[in-house]
C-alpha cells in the first residue's frame, strides 16, 4: 500500500493510504501501490473547480439541514460533515449508466448524482420514508439497518453480468456504500462472499469515519479494513478519504475494473465524522476535542482551496462565488423543505401492496369513516 | 389431458412454466441446482435453463433474499427456495425489513416480485428445525402476502401465480404431502386457475365448519369423512391465502353452521388459529353456538421425531374438538 | 424512601443493582459503553463495573445475542441490549433457533439465563425501523419468556426479577415512556416485589374491561378517566407478561364486566390482541356481552413519523372501541 | 503456506497445506511455514497405536450407525467417513479443559474427548434432541442451524478471558467446528470479527471436505478457506486433514497459542467427505465416482497402516486385534440403540422452560386428560 505523497507526514495511518493531495494542499502527481496499480488524475483547470464547487456545495447544504433540524424542520438529520472528499470523489467517479446504493448519509453522492438535493428530506422531516424510485435516479433508497443494502447491491450487480452488461468499458458498475460499524453485520460479510463467488461488478466503499455513533473503529477490527476483500478473492485498497483526487481515482479505477469484468473491489476511505452521529448524538460524551482539532488540520476542502490557490487555478472572487452560490442553493432547499406539505392520513394506507389488499381496503374504509366522525366534532 | 402427480411434481412443472414463460425468472437457493434441491423441487430445471437461471447459492439465507431483492430491483422475478423451515430465520432481517417494506418506502415506485418457497410442517420424522411452521412469523408482517397449498392441483397453479404477482409472497409447500397425488390438468391456461387469494370449500358441509391449510387439510377433510359416519356434515375450507385471509368464504359458512374449528401444526399461541377466531367471533358473534376451537400445535419447541405424533393435530384431536364444539 | 424518577432511571438503576448483586451479570451491545447508550439506560455503568462487565459490542446483532448464548453456556447472565427494535432481526435467527430452543434441546441440563432488552414502539417521531412493536413475533415463539413494563416502578422490579431469572426473557421496553416519571422505592427488597409473570389491575372498574400494556397503558388509563366522566366505569389492566399471559386475572375481571377491549401499537392482524381475544372467548364464551375488540396498529408498515399520530391508537380510538362494544 | 513433504506430490491443493505424513504412509519430520512456524510430532510407538486405533475405531462406529439408518433404526445419519483424521487429530489435540463446539458430524471428536459414542444417537434415532449438558462432558450439543455454534464457541471464549483462564500454559481453549459451506453464513462471519476484536481464545476448525451438500466448494469461496483469517486480525493454515499427525500438530499449536492469550486462529483442514452429506443424500448427481476414487487414494488411515507397518511400529496382529475390538464396539454400539427406549408422550411438555409456565402446564393437563381417554378404546 502506498504511503501517498512522500511529505503526506503524521497524517497517514498504519499500512498507509493512496494519497493525491496532501492536506496542505501539495498535489502528488502519481502513486504507485504495493501491487504496482498507478493512480493518479489530470483534471482541467475547470474540473479541479467543479470539484471544489462541489465540496463547498455538499458542505453548505448538509449545514443548512443542521440548522433546520434544530428548528425542528426535521426529526433527525444525518450530517456528511467531514466526509465532503469522500462522497463527492466517489459520487464524481461514478459513470450515468453506473448504480449506487447508498446508506442514510450518503447526501453528496446524491448531490453528484444531479439529483435535487432536497429528494431526501422527506425521509428527514418525516413526511414519507424516501419515496422515489432507484431506478429512475440509479441510486437507491437510504438504506438505515446498517449493512442491509450490501446485499441488495450485489445482487443488483448480479443482474447486470447475468444482463451481459459488463466485458466493456462502456459496461455498467455497482457502487455499495457503508460506514466501518457496519462491516461487523454478517450481511455485510455475506455481500463480500456472493461477489467473490460470482466476480459481481461492484464496489464496495467504506467510509471509514472511525466511528459507529459512539464505538471507534477497535470495537469493530484490529487490522485495516481494506485487509478484508483478500479473503473473499478480490483486492482491497485504502484510500485517504478526505483526498478528493484520490478517492476519485481509486474509485474511478475500481468501477472501470467491474464494468470491464473483473469483479469487485473493497475500497476503504479512511476519513473522519467531524460532527455528531446524527442530530440526536452527543459526542463530547465519546471522544475528547483534540481528536476532533487533529482532523480539523485534514479538512478536504481547505487542502482543495490551498492548492488551487497555490497553483492560481481559482481567485477569491471564485471561492467568494462559489460560497455565495451554495449559500443561495440552500436558501432554496430551506424555502422549499418549509413548504413540503404533511402527507394525508388516509395515505398511510397506500402502497403495502403492488396489487393491493382487500383486508386494508376494509381498514381504509372503516378508518376514513372514523376520521370523518370526528368532521366539525372539534377535534 | 389432466395427468396424477404428485405435489412436488406439481411445484416443478409450474416452476419450469414459470421459466419458459419469463426470461427474467430465476431460480436461487441452496442445491437447486445439479441435485435439484433436497426434495428434488426443481429436478432438470438448471439442466435446461442453465446455471444463470437456476443458481445453486452460497450457503446464507440472507444473501438468497438480500441478493434477490437487488436482483428484482434490477428487473428479475426471483423465486428463493429455503431449504427447510427452520432454516429460513438468518434471512427474517431482510425479509421482514427489506422485502416487506421496499414497496412502501418507496412510494410504490418499486416493486419486489419475489417468491420465497419454504417447504414446512413436519410428519417426516425429521430431526430438529426441520419440521415447524413458521407462517404466522411472517402473515404478522405487513407487506409480505402469504399463501400455502394442499394439493398438486393448487401448487401447480399458486406457484405460478405466485410468480406472476408483484407482491411478494412467502409460498410455504406441506413437505410431507410433495409425495401425494392428485389430477393437475398441465395445459390448461393459468388465466382460468382458480384466483390465487381466495378461500375453497374443499369439503361443503352444513354443521360445523373446519378451517385448516396446507398439510392439515388432508386431516381435516379425513376427519370430516370420519365424522359423516356419526352423521355429523362437516364443511372444510381450505385457507389457501393466509395473509390476506379470504374472510367473507369463512364468515359465509360460519354464519350457517354456527360453529368453527381450526386446524394447524403452528404452536396455538398467536398461531393462525388466533387471529381467525377473533376475526370470527367479531364477525360472526350472534352466530356461534360455541366459540371458535383451536387444534394446533402444542406451545412447546417442535419435539423429537419420535414424539411428533402426538404433538401434531390428527384426525381423533379434530373429531373431539368438534365434539366439544357441539358439546358446547 | 420512594424517589420519583423516569421509567429510563429506573431501568438504570435496577441493572446497577443486578451488577451489584452477581458478578456474573454483563451487560453488552451497541453503545452502551461510554454512551450509556442512545437513552442512556446503561449510563455510567461502564465507567463503575469496567469493560468486561458493560460491553461495547461490534454492530452486529446476531452476534451480540449468539456469543451471550455462550456466554451463558460458560456460566454467565449476559443483559443484551437491542439499541431499536426494528434492529432486532439480524439476531432472530440466534433468538428463536438457539436462545428458545437449548433448554429443550438439551432436556433441561442447559439453561440460558439471557435477557434481551429492547426499546419498542412509535410516537417518538423517529424514522423507519425505529418505532416498532414486534413482540408477538417472540411471543409466538416456544422457549422464550415475554415481559414489558408500563411504569418506572415496574421498570426497576421487572428487570432485576427478568435478570434474575433462569429463563430467556425479552424485555420490551416501551421507548416513549422512558421519560415517564414515578414514584420507586429503590431499597425495597426485591423479594417483595410484584411477581414478574402476573398481570395487574391498573385500575378496577365493573362495566369494561381494557387490556393494555407498555406504551398503551397510558392511553386505556387516560381513556378509563375519559369514560368515567360519561359515567363508564372501565377496568384497565396492565399485562406485563406476554408470554405467558397470566390469564385468570383476565378471565375473572371479563366474566364480571362482560366486555373486553385489547389494546397494543402492534399490527392488528396476529397481535397479541388475536390471541388474548380468542382465549377470552373460549373461556368467557357465555359471560360476553359483545365481541373482544382490538384496537391496534393497522396492517401497514409502520408509517413516516408525520402519519404516526393516525397510526397509532389514542384515546379516542379506545373510547369508540368501548361504545362499539357496548352497542353490540 | 508449506507445501508439506517434498514428494507429497500430486495430492496438495494449490495454496499448499502443511502435512506430516504422505498418502503412501511416508512420514515427515517436520514442516516450517512460511510465517516461520516449525509443526512436528515426536509420539511414541504406543501413542500412534492408539491413533491408529482411534481411526479404525471412529469409522467403524460410522459404519455402524449408517447400517442402522439403512436398517430403519436411526431417522437420519451424518457419516464421518474420510474425516476421521480430521476429527481425530484435532480431538486428540484437545487438553481436558478445553471446550468444544461440534456441528452434527463430529462423532470422532466427541469419541476423542472420551465421551460414550452412543451420546448423539438419541437425536438421530429421534427420541431426544441430543440431550445432554455441554458442561459435562465439555463438549457443546450437536448444532443443526449450520454456523450457529461458531458465535456460541466465541461468547464461550470471551467468559474464558473473563474468568482469567487464558496466559498461561494450562489456560483453557476453545475450538469450534464447522464446514466449508458454514464460511458463507453471516454468522460464522461475525463470529470472525468479535474473536478478533476480543482477542477470543478460540480456534476455528474448519473441516472442508469440498462440499456442502451438492454444492462444491467454488460456491463458496474462489480462494482458498485458510485465508479468510487474515482480514479479522488471526492467522489462517491449512493441514492435510486426512493426516493425523499434521492436523495434531497444527490444532495442537493453535490451541495452546489460545490459551497462552495469543487469540484466534482459522485451521482449514483440507479432507473430502467420502460418503453421502447424509443418508438422505444421493451423491451420485453431483459428483464423479473418479474424484471419489482420487481420494480414497488418500485415505487417513490406509496411510497410518502404511507407516505403522514400514516402521515397524504394529504387526498384522495388532491390525487384527484393532479391527475386532473395534467391531466388538460397534456390536455393543447396535444393542445399546436398539434398545434405547421411546420417549414417554407427555415428556413432549418437559423443558420448554427452567421455571416452568402455568399455561404449558394446563396444556399437559389437557393432554394427559386426551389420552387418557383413549385407554382402553383400543387406541
Ligand atoms: C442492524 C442495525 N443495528 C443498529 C442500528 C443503529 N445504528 C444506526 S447508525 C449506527 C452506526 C453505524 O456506524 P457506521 O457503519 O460506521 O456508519 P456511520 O454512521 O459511521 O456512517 C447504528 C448502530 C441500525 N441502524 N441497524
Ligand atoms: C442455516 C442453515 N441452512 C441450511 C441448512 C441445511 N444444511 C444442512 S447441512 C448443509 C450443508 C453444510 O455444508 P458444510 O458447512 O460444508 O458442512 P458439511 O455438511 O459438509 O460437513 C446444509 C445446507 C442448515 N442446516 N442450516
Ligand atoms: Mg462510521
Ligand atoms: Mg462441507
Amino acid at each position: 500500500m502506498a504511503k501517498g505523497g512522500s511529505d503526506a507526514g503524521t497524517d497517514v495511518p498504519a499500512g498507509g493510504f493512496v494519497q493525491l493531495l496532501t492536506p496542505d494542499g501539495k498535489r502528488i502527481d502519481s502513486v504507485t501501490t504495493a501491487d504496482g496499480t498507478t493512480y493518479s488524475v489530470d483534471f482541467t483547470d475547470e474540473e479541479y473547480r467543479d470539484l471544489y464547487r462541489d465540496l463547498v456545495t455538499v458542505r453548505r447544504l448538509d449545514a443548512e439541514a443542521v440548522a433546520l433540524q434544530r428548528q425542528g424542520e426535521l426529526g433527525i438529520w444525518a450530517s456528511l460533515l467531514g466526509q465532503e472528499a469522500a462522497q463527492v470523489g466517489s459520487g464524481r467517479a461514478l459513470r450515468p449508466q453506473d448504480m449506487a446504493f447508498p446508506t442514510y448519509r450518503e447526501h453528496g453522492v446524491l448531490y453528484c448524482r444531479g439529483i435535487d438535493p432536497i429528494m431526501p428530506f422527506g425521509l428527514f422531516r418525516g413526511v414519507d420514508q424516501g419515496g422515489w424510485d432507484p431506478n429512475e435516479f440509479k441510486f437507491n433508497t437510504y438504506t438505515i439497518v446498517i449493512g442491509a443494502q450490501t446485499l441488495h447491491a450485489t445482487g443488483y450487480a448480479m443482474g447486470v453480468t447475468m444482463d451481459g452488461k459488463t466485458g466493456s468499458p462502456d459496461g455498467e458498475a455497482v457502487i455499495a456504500y457503508f460506514g466501518d460499524g457496519a462491516t461487523s453485520q454478517g450481511e455485510v460479510n455475506e455481500s463480500f462472499v456472493w461477489s467473490g463467488v460470482f466476480n459481481a461488478p461492484i464496489v464496495f466503499f467504506c467510509q471509514n469515519n472511525q466511528y459507529a455513533i459512539s464505538e471507534p473503529l477497535e470495537r469493530q477490527t484490529r487490522v485495516p479494513l481494506y485487509q478484508r476483500a483478500g479473503g473473499y478473492g478480490f483486492p482491497g485498497i485504502r484510500v485517504d478519504g478526505n483526498d478528493v483526487l484520490a478517492t476519485y481515482a481509486v474509485t474511478r479505477a475500481a468501477l472501470d475494473n467491474a464494468r470491464n469484468g473483473q469483479g469487485p473491489t473493497l475500497i476503504e476511505a479512511y476519513t473522519y465524522r467531524m460532527g455528531a452521529h446524527t442530530s440526536s448524538d452527543d459526542p463530547t460524551r465519546y471522544r475528547i476535542a483534540s481528536e476532533v482539532e487533529s482532523w480539523k488540520a485534514k479538512d478536504p476542502i481547505s487542502r482543495l482551496k490551498a492548492f488551487l490557490t497555490k497553483e492560481k487555478i481559482a481567485k477569491d472572487d471564485f471561492f467568494t462565488e462559489v460560497d455565495d452560490t451554495a449559500k443561495k442553493q440552500a436558501l432554496d432547499l430551506r424555502e422549499r423543505v418549509l413548504a413540503m406539505p404533511d402527507p394525508q392520513p388516509v395515505t398511510l394506507f397506500d402502497n403495502v401492496y403492488p396489487n393491493g389488499s382487500g383486508e386494508l381496503d376494509d381498514q381504509r374504509r372503516a378508518f376514513t369513516d372514523y376520521q370523518a366522525s370526528f368532521e366539525g366534532s372539534g377535534h | 389431458m389432466a395427468e396424477t402427480i404428485t405435489l412436488g411434481k406439481a411445484l416443478n412443472h409450474g416452476l419450469r412454466r414459470a421459466l419458459e414463460n419469463d426470461s427474467k425468472v430465476v431460480i436461487m437457493g441452496e442445491d437447486v441446482g445439479k441435485l435439484g434441491g433436497v426434495f428434488r423441487i426443481t429436478d432438470g430445471l438448471q439442466k435446461d435453463f442453465g446455471e444463470d437461471r437456476v443458481i445453486d447459492t452460497p450457503l446464507a439465507e440472507a444473501g438468497i433474499i438480500g441478493t434477490a431483492v437487488g436482483l428484482a430491483i434490477r428487473g428479475y422475478r426471483p423465486v428463493c427456495e429455503i431449504q427447510f423451515d427452520g432454516f429460513v430465520f438468518p434471512a427474517y432481517n431482510q425479509i421482514v425489513a427489506q422485502v416487506a417494506k421496499m414497496h412502501y418506502r418507496s412510494k410504490g415506485k418499486l416493486r419486489l416480485p419475489i417468491v420465497i418457497r419454504i417447504p414446512y410442517g413436519g410428519g417426516i420424522g425429521a430431526v430438529e428445525h426441520h419440521s415447524e411452521s413458521p407462517e404466522a412469523y411472517f402473515a404478522h408482517t405487513p407487506g409480505l402476502k402469504v399463501v400455502t397449498c394442499s394439493n398438486p392441483a393448487d401448487a401447480y397453479w399458486m406457484i405460478q401465480q405466485s410468480i406472476l404477482s408483484d407482491d411478494p409472497i412467502i409460498f410455504f409447500e406441506p413437505k410431507r404431502r410433495y409425495w401425494e397425488k392428485g389430477e393437475v390438468d398441465l395445459s390448461a391456461p393459468l388465466s382460468e386457475a382458480f384466483p390465487l387469494h381466495a378461500a375453497r370449500v374443499a369439503r361443503p358441509g352444513t354443521d360445523a365448519t373446519v378451517l385448516a391449510y396446507g398439510p392439515m387439510v388432508r386431516v381435516a377433510l379425513d376427519a370430516a369423512s370420519a365424522a359423516a359416519e356419526d352423521g355429523r356434515n362437516l364443511e372444510v375450507i381450505d385457507l389457501r391465502t393466509l395473509s390476506p385471509v379470504d374472510y367473507p368464504v369463512i364468515f359465509e359458512s360460519v354464519r350457517r353452521t354456527g360453529r368453527a374449528v381450526v386446524v394447524h401444526e403452528a404452536p396455538g399461541n398467536l398461531g393462525m388459529g388466533a387471529e381467525l377466531a377473533a376475526r370470527i367471533t367479531e364477525e360472526c358473534f350472534y352466530s356461534l353456538e360455541a366459540p371458535v376451537l383451536r387444534v394446533a400445535g402444542y406451545d412447546t419447541p417442535y419435539p423429537a421425531a419420535r414424539l411428533e405424533e402426538e404433538y401434531l393435530p390428527d384426525l381423533d384431536r379434530v373429531l373431539d374438538a368438534v365434539d366439544r364444539s357441539f358439546g358446547w
